[in-house]
């Protein structure tokens, strides 16, 4: 009963949603769909509050064992609350409090921490690459080399700088490796992958709607 | 210890000293170098360019805030483009972290520079969950997935979501995006409702996209900080994502450098320990 | 509103009516035949009620002035039945024990020699199962794969190190490695702590790992699974630490940096297809296949296209292909 | 520039300092800033849950009279049971659901949206165009398509014709992947240039 069940909810969804493809505007089928869509959304939207919850409930944890780092874990959840408190009023009641873009706290937050922060997360991958480019990017294999040709080849023709060296040789290098290799080759084998990909979401789809495919309702 | 046998144990950090040298000096010291417009680029101006004034848009921003350096002047340079056709803009994002956020500030800044009104020049819709839903439902109705704005204002008191209620009544979309929901775009909206999509990516992405720019899926592509900075060009302002490519010149021949002297290295190191073990 | 190669005026009315009935008909058998090899409904009452009841009103309701049905995609609907008729026959032969041929991918070989290398070093494996939680087909691969790898390091006695990131991918990582410990005959020699949770942040993940590896030194680094920017750093630190690398995974951003920095990639499809030739799942194997099967019809067909287009044969060959 | 503006600058070149920190070496500046990020992204959360998906998607309609929107209310926060182990089950009505819906789509728009577009657009005359150049190019796509496909092909050894199409699509597939990672380059790099951009404009700009 505890697998039955969502299995037939799933293939009764899934099966309605691929059927009403083949349908025209304006049937009854295409507005249950519609209504399952919106249901969806709704539904799915409570996977985020899941997150929310288990992050809260790990970081007490450890705040209360007093595990490794715990005073950062304290951090944690003072900015989990500072920030998702004031957001939970309505902006008429107080500009200050609510998602108000330009005058909330949620949203001075985001602007002024979380952006920023999150933006040098990733930016710091620049100076990995440069090392990683040093130490380990080696001609190590024939399929190795061509890969670092071309990459070297493409990032000399993607910064001005580069294009200004490469039209120093005869031949409009440039608009060569623009047709030949980022519109020949690697649109070429970027379609394959996709066909090969498409093809293998769409098999797993199918399974999940069949039943076939259970590893997503956990341990029975 | 040969020279190499050391250069091959240097300590990173010094890699790293190296990179940020590489990406302050052209700050401190610009030398505008031309930008030439790639046909991808071209295609998505063209396309653009070639809208009815005053028809409906979509642009959505399907970007993290780990990526604003290079998509948001991608946003703005295709907001600078729409709101000087006096096209009406709706927003939306699929994106749950910064997403609606992102959006509006975003927007806000451009209408007010062009003296745009919301909720008759433009509308925020904000996020919802599940972008593959969220995509297939607006077919129908945007209304039914998205009843309300970003802020919550049901779309009956918005005047400008009276003349779009589904995707035929939008006449371009230009998606932003540094992550797969691009993909979605193009297999659900573009194949089903036929709505011309232009795409601005990541440099992450762009490769991929090709294969939907060479089969008409997208009208056009703007790869990373570099599509941006094509784009400005195209559009007569030139603005952050100019000024960033000198820059990105400079670190890219730095790293180009370090490829090639760490195979050199790589190559006179293995053959020493050869003549060694010989 | 129909376009497409069944635009209005550009065939008979007559041929319009029969695509109509072949749309209905069409997607009556889809129903039939995904619902009798499902394991949804039982298979009778699935059928009669398909065949008797829903199949002719159907078509009566097709055959109205106002048809229900999209006729012009009936090009989608071929392709979905026979895709679909491919992955569930496929699947079902592999259930029924049918010897389904799979070739060998060469980077397997490579795994078992470089696990060798460390048993000859006396230095541990160490073997990642991607950064992604077990909803990923990409961690399900990694976690079977890994089960292959404890199996060789169990034979010859190679400590094996797994850290993962997510207390699910934990379980079943457990789960694996000490099946495959009990396998061999080595249930003693399990060690409890092979598998360990190391954190769940990405970056304070990469960086234990890191850590480990510059101390440790394993001979060996195994990825195998769902991997996002931290490749890089993984496989360079493992660069730098002088071990063999191996690294499989299905993200073609990612896939640059494993093939610049590894000594074996597996890419993209190579490693569901490694996985389902290691634990030759009935279902992982029926899906490659039937995915193979369609593969290879799209290879003809694409085939046939450029030919007829080279010759001039006209526009209305691609024109079946149209996704309106 | 106020006061607050000021504030403002310093405190996110502070913030882009202290991660940037990390390169040097793991600091308790660095830990810190760390884990009050990881907190805003949770915070930031409950905003999006609160507004977009309580307020907008169910209470409106509940106001309206449509009581009905609380059943996928309720199946939502069933959701919450996977926490525990005892009663996850409960969770997996709802999980079905989405992931139904969601494959439904997916089984459709993969086939449909992307396999016929790209197999049509691959069906070019290898004569057509002008000249030289045009003819390679298609040859190229053709080829470089059709060779990827085969690569990934298993049910078959790799061996004669098969064998040497998996060969082409190799070089194929490893001139693309060079192309990939030049871009990906690209892309790291940029958002490095963001946050410089940052530091020498803004901030420093703003003092000197």
């Amino acid at each position: 009963m505890r697998t039955t069940i969502p299995v037939i909810v799933a293939f009764i969804a899934g099966l309605l949603v691929v059927v009403s493809f083949f349908f025209r505007d304006g049937t009854i089928v295409g507005d249950v769909k519609q209504e399952f869509l919106v249901w969806s959304s709704i539904i799915g939207g409570f996977t985020l509050l899941l997150g929310v919850v288990s992050i809260v409930r790990v970081n007490m944890a450890t705040v209360a064992r007093k595990k490794t780092d715990w005073p950062y874990k304290i951090l944690t959840l003072v900015a989990i609350f500072v920030m998702g408190i004031p957001a939970l009023f309505p902006s008429s009641w107080s500009p200050l409090l609510g998602t108000a873009s330009g005058t909330s706290v949620y949203d001075w937050l985001f602007e002024y921490m979380q952006k920023p922060m999150m933006s040098t997360m990733f930016a710091i991958l620049a100076f990995y690459i440069a090392s990683a480019a040093y130490r380990a990017f080696r001609a190590r294999s024939a399929e190795a080399t061509l890969l670092l040709i071309t990459a070297i080849l493409v990032m000399l023709y993607r910064v001005p700088m580069g294009e200004a060296f490469l039209n120093m040789f005869p031949g409009n290098i440039s608009e060569i490796l623009n047709k030949y290799i980022m519109n020949g080759v690697n649109m070429a084998v970027q379609r394959g992958i996709i066909i090969g990909a498409a093809l293998g979401a769409a098999s797993m789809s199918l399974r999940i709607i069949l039943g076939i495919e259970r590893t997503y309702l956990g341990k029975s | 210890m040969s020279f190499w046998q050391k250069m091959e144990q240097i300590d990173r950090r010094w890699i790293y000293l190296a990179v940020a040298v590489a990406v302050v000096v052209p700050f401190l010291f610009p030398t505008p170098l031309p930008i030439s417009i790639s046909p991808e680029a071209r295609s998505l101006y063209d396309a653009v360019e070639a809208l009815p004034d005053g028809c409906n848009v979509m642009v959505v921003y399907d970007y993290y805030p780990a990526t604003v350096a290079e998509c948001e002047p991608i946003a703005v340079a295709a907001l600078h483009h729409l709101f000087r056709k006096n096209c009406k803009v709706v927003t939306l994002t699929n994106i749950p972290y910064g997403g609606p956020s992102m959006a509006e500030r975003v927007t806000r800044r451009m209408a007010a520079r062009y003296g745009k009104t919301y909720g008759v020049d433009y509308v925020n819709l904000g996020f919802k969950y599940g972008y593959v839903t969220v995509l297939a439902g607006m077919g129908q109705s945007i209304e039914s997935i998205f009843p309300t704005d970003n802020s919550g204002t049901p779309l009956s008191q918005l005047p400008l979501m009276d003349s779009v209620k589904n995707y035929s009544d939008v006449s371009f979309i230009f998606e932003v995006a540094d992550n797969a929901t691009a993909d979605y775009w193009v297999s659900i909206v573009n194949a089903q409702y036929g709505v011309p999509i232009g795409c601005g990516g990541t440099a992450v992405q762009a490769p991929k996209f090709y294969a939907y720019v060479a089969s008409g899926q997208f009208v056009g592509l703007l790869g990373g900080m570099r599509g941006a900075a094509e784009y400005e060009k195209l559009i007569g302002i030139e603005d952050v994502a100019t000024v960033g490519m000198q820059a990105q010149s400079m670190v890219h021949l730095l790293i180009i450098g370090l490829v090639v002297l760490g195979n050199i290295g790589y190559f006179v190191v293995r053959k020493q320990s050869k003549k060694g073990a010989a | 509103m129909q376009t497409g190669f069944f635009a209005p005026g550009s065939v008979t009315p007559k041929l319009c009516k029969r695509s109509d009935r072949l749309t209905t008909g069409g997607l009556c058998l889809y129903c039939v035949v995904i619902v009798n090899f499902g394991r949804v409904f039982t298979r009778k009452t699935a059928t009669l009620t398909f065949a008797f009841l829903l199949t002719p009103s159907l078509i009566w309701a097709q055959s109205e002035d106002a048809p229900l049905f999209r006729a012009d995609r009936i090009n989608a609907l071929v392709f979905l039945v026979v895709f679909s008729a491919a992955i569930l026959l496929y699947t079902r032969w592999a259930r029924q024990g049918k010897p389904l041929f799979l070739r060998k991918i060469a980077g397997l070989d490579a795994i078992e020699e470089a696990v060798g290398r460390a048993t000859e070093m006396g230095r541990p494996v160490l073997y990642i199962p991607g950064l992604q939680e077990l909803d990923e087909i990409e961690t399900i691969a990694g976690v079977s794969i890994l089960g292959r790898v404890a199996r060789i390091t169990a034979q010859y006695d190679t400590p094996l190190m797994v850290p993962v990131r997510y207390p699910l991918v934990l379980a079943a990582s457990q789960e694996v490695v000490e099946q495959a410990y009990i396998e061999m005959g080595k249930k003693d020699s399990y060690d409890k702590d092979t598998v360990r949770y190391v954190a769940g942040e990405q970056w304070a993940f990469t960086a234990t790992v890191n850590g480990y590896m510059m101390r440790e030194r394993p001979a060996t680094n195994i990825y195998m699974g769902a991997f996002f920017a931290e490749s890089l750093l993984l496989a360079e630190t493992g660069n730098a630490a002088g071990s063999i690398q191996i690294a499989g995974t299905a993200r073609p951003e990612q896939l640059p940096f494993f093939i610049a920095a590894c000594d074996y990639t597996l890419m993209g499809e190579e490693l569901y297809a490694a996985s389902a030739y290691l634990s030759r799942e009935p279902v992982m194997t029926g899906g490659l296949k039937g995915q193979d099967f369609v593969k290879m019809v799209i290879v003809i067909l694409v085939i046939i296209g450029v030919l007829l287009a080279t010759f001039g044969a006209g526009d209305w060959y691609p024109q079946l292909f149209e996704a309106v | 520039m106020s006061g607050w503006e000021i504030f403002q600058l310093w405190l996110v070149a502070f913030l882009t300092l202290a991660l940037f920190s990390f390169m040097y070496r793991d600091n308790p500046i660095y830990k810190a800033v760390e884990h009050i990020f990881a907190g805003l992204t949770v915070g930031y959360q409950i905003g999006l849950i609160w507004n977009s998906i309580i307020l907008q998607q169910v209470w409106s309609f509940v106001l309206e009279g449509k009581g009905w929107r609380l059943i996928p209310a309720f199946f939502g926060l069933l959701m919450l049971t996977r926490l525990s182990s005892k009663l996850s089950w409960l969770s997996r009505t709802s999980l079905a659901f989405v992931m139904g819906t969601t494959a439904g789509i997916f089984l459709i728009s993969e086939l449909h949206g992307r396999v016929l577009p790209q197999m049509q657009d691959t069906m070019v005359p290898l004569n057509g165009g002008d000249g030289f150049g045009a003819t390679l190019l298609s040859v190229v796509v053709v080829v470089g398509t059709l060779s990827t496909l085969v690569y990934f092909y298993f049910s078959k050894e790799h061996r004669g014709a098969l064998g040497v199409t998996a060969k082409v699509g190799i070089w194929f597939i490893m001139i693309a992947f060079g192309a990939h990672f030049g871009y990906t380059v690209m892309g790291r790099v940029s958002l490095l240039i963001g946050r410089v951009q940052f530091l020498i404009e803004d901030w420093i700009g703003s003092f000197l």
